[in-house]
């Protein structure tokens, strides 16, 4: 077992992926020679050549359907959108194409395409450059959301996203990347998407979470406990569709219930988080459902006081916490 | 006994015949899927009429047996020459349970059927485009010698997934064949209020591809385009983009009124070059259509026609719940 | 007062704008000659000639964004999406675009554009001209979302878009425009952006929806106080952002909410509605937040059997009141 | 003294000398923010190194008083010869709150003024060319007698905006003048896996416009390209697409490394055709720029660039709170 960074999580799922099968390959903007913006793609274009580490035009949408058509051929497309701030322009091939095809032709085809996009904020990286748009997607039956939180799962959920036979958006925090570092196991697995997963046992309050999220109240939650506070922590993993039983067990188990998202408050996943509560477990709530996200403005300001007002911390948790336990 | 133009390009009188037959039975069908709509059968209909020379005379330049297509919502002619039936489009028409395209979910014109490599389309246009491209890449990766062949309306040239999907093809030098079946509205919009430029084909050279224009009326131009286009493709000179100049002789659809934006003398010429006339007229000239043969495919098509209609029209819905079946895998 | 349509009180806030200033005009894929597909802009290509009702080529990205510019410049565009499905190619001029040109440009620039869609089902238009799309865009600060329900909310609401000084999302039941009817007065009259409207007073159990919903809930009410079940009926106007205060008010008054939408369930904006409902309210309930809203499956099918079953309807929201009322 | 090419198409040698001011100015502001990067100060550039002599001639040939521009991330030369100042700048690359762009929410190179009718930009590429493609409608219902100029690098003309933006111009034939910067580089990708035409400016054919390739590093022969453009544009001729060729000199951004994808030497050859060089030899061999007006114009330079830094660096930055401002109309 070894310890490696989030991204190196993924480098490794993408290299035995494609090891594995070689219906796998990988297009995207800048992947090919220079190994990604981030360096995901690093050295795969020397192991596997130019053919299946595919540098592409500046052209998402072209990146999605050009994607999604291979897919239904049979192939094993991994896309990366550069930014998911950039996935925008392939809204269309996402929404109306990928999300419908096995629907549309009653189970006739298939597009088992991966999208990658790194996204959040915290790296300087202004309006276009930190969002989260998970929520843009998260209404749309046919496509899945995995947005992992640790090397493990990153290698895990991606393996099973590559292999899955539908379309999956795989969304990596770009700050996790090199911030975030786990052990994680040499051989092949595969974790289940659908599948949220208990990151901490605890009895007095639940905080659900993804992302970044759980790394932040794992840290606001060790705090915590040296006040006697014992945080139950539920890491969604996957966002859409969500796993509805592991929510309703979390937010029983405690019966004070906090949602953490990065994302703007207004129209986030946290919001369906909190209906599938309210509409089970009105009776099991000792507190109202309490949510923590980024304010309802646009994105992530540039200049450092406006950004570390807008991003979420491990502070900013612990602070909701606290209220929450004493309610 | 006329200038035997079909034979110089080595298409063959069995082939001639063939194909008008699938020009036949296209707008036959097409005709009826209007009848049935205004009488309240089934709510919807939109037409090949004034393109199927262009349909067939494209898709039977293809390896039928092996090419891959994404065929746009006016192409029964293609998708009848890759192999779907009159009754698998009736039971389109319907809506009914065993509709092979969408099992009675989408809107007739959607086609899709993987065991004829027709790809599932979708109303947005030209996402098909790429999708295209995708399958051409696949089939490039894969060392497969077909080609991917996508048709579009010229309105629907203007969307960037054109733009961005011919780039990709052309930068990569994929087999794909595209071809812009210009019947000069989209809509009510006519064509120099929606192209800016002189015509479809020039665009070609934007992707560093071949390009043409023909006259889609004539399917035997189309043939010829086509085919040269494949060989391209085969040998690894890249992706074409073809422009069929055609008319669109019906209304957008059953849901559009076209009165109230072209002049009926407009649609009255063309009805004159209407590709199922002439061509007819051709073969008969050179002698290939007799008058008899012509009434005994008539009778073969209209045969077909009512067949697939009352089977359709007796075949049962898909159970409302069904609605529930095949979001993912299951 | 006169007696119109939903669709003829587009047609006339359209008039009406446009009449009154100059810098308005209308842009889009068979606005002109045609009047449209829906005749939403019939007779004003006739009055206000090809210029200001000008047809584009078939590129919703194009007239998105050419209608952003011209509104940056300082003209009033209102751009006719031909379906609300075939919004998606133009949902990064939307997102990345509209929505954040105020706050991007630290208020220096606005970008105030109306972008008016047909949506919405039951009019057997399959997969593809029959979805609710605002969820796309309802996590989306700097846009404003309105979904009318009645010919008078049209009309006020469409003059107060057009005059709003930021981007704001417009989206017409298509089945209403011919199905719904009403008195609007003549005058010039605007309501305002924001705020949600009580369509029915009762006391005994709230329904809060939106668009054809608040129909289907009016009709269920008339049966269900034959039975004595008074119902309260909160009509959202607008989804985004959305009016909380009217929200909590209107569940607080019953204390049993059921949510209404003809969209997907899960992600759907009355998932936003109910999490408003599990922070705000939780000691005022006296039963679960129910919601009522399609199944979560890609899309509308075509054949009516399965039209139907996915559709909401008055017997479908009358069936959950009863429920609701009976917990 | 050799031949005056500047003067047979007009400019004057005070002109000639503020645009050469102004090509220098764009330099030495963008070399200070790689310093300061360098040392941590700020935590971003993108640079305009190599393209100025393209900014600056296409700006001077417009109506700097009257027309529009919706200049990319690069055009450090545009939004300066359009009246941005040296602090303006530094403002932005400081992300200080007096930021005229975005008062310090956005990244430097997001551009946007409205006193000088620089229209606010975003990251995702392309998304202006429509803007610009309005603002020209918008002159044109108007009756306004101004051009829109836009700007965009090659990789960014494969987007679907490219594509739907020029349509909607060539159909309207609207007055604006698109120029592309080519700097043979989108980040990593080279031209010819990144564009299938074999150069840009055919592309104007799709739209049927006006297009031209100029060489970008010489200012002159972009300017005669936009004044060219211009007066069609206002004479009602319709838009253009003008390439200018150049090179980008540094590394795409301050996040970017290129020695993983480009040698050495193909950069060392293209230093010798740095624009700002080869400007101020062919003034000096005019005439029109002597080695001392030159040390004068350097010292003058780097006065304003040393000012605007250190106004910048003092300024404060905007309260934590003022992120929630202005997200609607207050
Ligand atoms: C993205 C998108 N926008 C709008 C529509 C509505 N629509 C359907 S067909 C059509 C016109 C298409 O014209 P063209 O491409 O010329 O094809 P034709 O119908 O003439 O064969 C329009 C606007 C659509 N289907 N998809
Ligand atoms: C839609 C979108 N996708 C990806 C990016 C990331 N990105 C920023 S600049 C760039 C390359 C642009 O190349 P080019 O258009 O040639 O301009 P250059 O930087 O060379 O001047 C990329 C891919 C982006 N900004 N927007
Ligand atoms: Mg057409
Ligand atoms: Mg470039």
């Amino acid at each position: 077992m070894a310890v490696m960074s989030y991204i190196q999580a993924v480098t490794t799922a993408l290299r035995e992926e494609m090891q594995r099968d070689e219906k796998v390959f990988i297009l995207g903007e800048d992947v090919g020679k220079k190994g990604g913006v981030f360096k995901a793609t690093d050295g795969l274009y020397e192991e596997f050549g130019g053919d299946r580490v595919l540098d592409t035009p500046l052209s998402e949408s072209a990146i999605a359907g050009v994607g999604i058509g291979a897919a239904m051929y049979g192939m094993r497309p991994v896309a990366e959108m550069q930014f998911a701030d950039f996935i925008m322009p392939a809204v269309n091939q996402i929404i109306s194409e990928a999300a419908k095809i096995r629907y549309r032709s009653n189970n006739d085809w298939n597009a088992p395409i991966t999208i990658r996009a790194p996204y959040g904020g915290g790296v300087h990286g202004a309006l276009y450059h930190s969002q989260s748009v998970e929520a843009v997607f998260a209404n749309q039956p046919g496509l899945k959301i995995v947005m992992p939180s640790t090397p493990f799962d990153v290698k895990g959920l991606l393996k099973a996203a590559i292999r899955d036979n539908d379309p999956v958006l795989f969304f990596e925090h770009k700050r996790a990347y090199r911030l975030i570092k786990g052990e994680v196991p040499d051989e092949d697995y595969v974790l289940p998407i659908g599948k949220a997963d208990v990151k901490r046992e605890g009895d007095d309050i639940t905080v659900i979470t993804y992302g970044l999220g759980v790394h932040f109240a794992l840290q606001a939650a060790e705090k915590l406990a040296e006040d006697g506070i014992d945080t139950h922590i539920l890491d969604l993993r996957t966002v859409y569709p969500l796993d509805q039983e592991a929510i309703i067990e979390a937010a029983k188990k405690t019966g004070k219930v906090l949602l953490v998202t990065e994302d703007n408050k207004e129209g986030s996943i946290i919001g369906e988080v909190a209906a599938i509560i309210a509409e089970n477990c009105l009776f099991d709530l000792d507190a109202p459902v309490m949510r923590l996200a980024g304010p309802d403005v646009p994105a992530m300001p540039y200049s450092p006081p406006m950004e570390k007002f807008f991003m979420i911390n491990p502070d900013k948790v612990e602070k909701a916490c606290r209220d929450l336990a004493e309610f | 006994m006329g200038n035997k133009r079909h034979e110089k390009i080595g298409l063959s009188e069995e082939q001639v015949l063939e194909m008008y037959k699938t020009m036949l039975l296209a707008r036959k069908i097409d005709e009826r899927m209007w009848l049935l709509n205004r009488s309240g059968k089934i709510p919807f209909v939109i037409s090949c009429q004034g393109q199927e020379a262009a349909q067939v005379g494209a898709a039977f330049a293809l390896d039928r047996q092996k090419d891959w297509t994404a065929p746009y919502y006016r192409d029964l002619g293609v998708v009848l020459a890759f192999g779907m039936t009159p009754k698998d489009l009736m039971l389109s028409a319907f809506a009914k349970a065993e509709d092979p395209n969408s099992g009675g979910r989408q809107m007739p014109g959607h086609f899709g059927q993987k065991k004829n490599r027709i790809l599932t389309g979708s109303s947005p246009v030209t996402t098909q485009l790429p999708h295209a491209v995708g399958v051409a890449l696949a089939g490039k990766m894969e060392k497969q010698d077909f080609v991917s062949f996508v048709t579009l309306g010229e309105g629907s040239s203007n969307q960037g997934d054109f733009h961005e999907g011919l780039n990709f093809a052309g930068v990569h030098k994929l087999p794909v064949i595209t071809m812009v079946e210009n019947n000069k509205y989209a809509i009510s919009v006519p064509f120099d209020r929606q192209v800016a430029s002189e015509n479809i084909s020039i665009r070609a050279s934007s992707y560093g591809m071949h390009g043409i224009t023909v006259d889609g009326n004539d399917p035997i131009a189309v043939y010829e385009a086509v085919k040269d286009a494949r060989e391209r493709a085969i040998n690894g000179e890249g992706p074409s983009l073809i422009e069929a100049v055609t008319y669109r002789l019906t209304a957008h659809s059953s849901d559009d009124d076209d009165r109230t934006y072209r002049e009926k003398e407009e649609i009255e010429e063309a009805k004159k070059h209407d590709c199922v006339l002439t061509f007819s007229n051709y073969l008969k000239e050179v002698g290939v259509l007799t008058e008899e043969l012509d009434e005994k495919i008539h009778a073969e098509v209209k045969e077909l026609v009512n067949e697939a209609t009352e089977y359709a029209e007796e075949a049962p819905y898909a159970a409302p719940e069904h609605a529930l079946r095949f979001v993912y895998e299951e």
